[in-house]
């Protein structure tokens, strides 16, 4: 299945794209999509275990992903 | 009870007015403003991005979550993004409360909340024309915060 | 850093003008209203008295307190004495700092040790035209702070 | 010697007078003096054991009160 995945502020900087979508067997994890986004990108473009959301909720490494889900790699939060 | 991510210059006075009422004792207003100063760097000025659907989502869940605690509070809170200046608002937290323990201890939730887990992040822009992530948080103990 | 008894209607937004700047991060403005009841019983205004000069000497006192545990804390007090309607703003105290843990507890601390031992007065005014003093405070402690 | 006494709020009401002059012994206490204004006021005026404040500054019973001082009787605060 095709995942949308969203890169923000430090991420997106690196990896020189804010969006793209990423190939990845049906039931897969949100780890296991981002590893799969890290091989894409180039492992120094992300940490392995990065904050995550799905459909804009913080999420487990362990969630499993669906192809309409809209999955957000999340850097260190510096609001305020 | 309000939340916003905006484009705008912030109007805290406003928001002020907006919290305030005849049952309310006490109002506090918490203003985050973009310092001339960080870590010993001299800024320029910083760039403010947000994940802005989630941002609004997570902002709307503190202020239910702050309400929840503080029974009969008023709170309304904006989050500005975009190229602000040393001075400028960055954000504006308005909390109106019967009492003022309740108010000050509502206020400074909303804040702390934000600051842990709502997904803005700024980029700060320094006198040498460099340019930097802050990386003001630690990713560790947010997930607990969703789902 | 000022401190005034005043016998004009506030303005809040002014004050916490006085107080930001360039060097701070965080600027908090905690505003005392009028509430239209107190104790179960429906307020239709407050009658605000003072000892003048002991309440600006007292609140002065405060504030340099309030400043020599927080380093680099700008502060201005108003109290309003007078008649105030309900929703009236009878104290305002603005406080800046570079962080907002600092301005936070100082903001706090003024506000408590104001209540604690300036010499202000209120008599409410009562929805069925009777008034009262108002004790909100004992006195046991207020001593110590004195010569 | 004679002291100059303000009374503030609730004790001036109940005094009717917002300002006295109390005839005391040199050298007396501030409780000497809240004593003599309690006679000169009728007892139910003023508590026992008041607020004073000698000067602007709070003060203790047991300070000694000179002529030219301001003493105020100061009742429970409630400012803010």
């Amino acid at each position: 299945m095709n995942v949308r995945v969203l890169l923000f502020a430090s991420y997106a900087d690196a990896a020189g794209v804010s969006e793209l979508r990423v190939e990845v067997t049906p039931g897969a994890t949100v780890g296991e999509l981002v590893e799969r986004v890290r091989q894409r990108l180039g492992s120094a473009t992300l940490p392995p275990q990065p904050l995550v959301a799905v459909n804009q909720v913080y999420a487990r490494a362990d969630l499993r992903v669906a192809e309409a889900d809209e999955v957000a790699i999340i850097p260190p939060v510096a609001g305020g | 009870m309000r939340s916003a991510i905006v484009r705008r210059p912030l109007d805290a006075a406003a928001l002020m007015a907006e919290v305030a009422g005849a049952r309310h004792g006490a109002v506090i207003l918490f203003v985050g403003t973009v310092r001339e100063s960080n870590e010993g760097r001299m800024v320029t000025g910083i760039e403010y991005s947000a994940y802005d659907a989630m941002a609004e989502r997570e902002l709307a869940g503190i202020l239910a979550e702050v309400a929840a605690a503080h029974e009969g509070v008023d709170m309304v809170v904006e989050h500005r993004v975009g190229e602000l200046a040393i001075g400028d608002a960055s954000v504006v937290v308005a909390v109106a409360h019967a009492h003022r323990g309740e108010a000050y201890a509502a206020s400074r939730q909303v804040i702390e909340e934000l600051k842990r887990r709502v997904p803005i992040w700024k980029r700060e822009h320094y006198a040498d024309g460099t340019r930097e992530w802050v990386h003001a948080h630690s990713t560790a103990s947010v997930v607990e915060a969703g789902t």
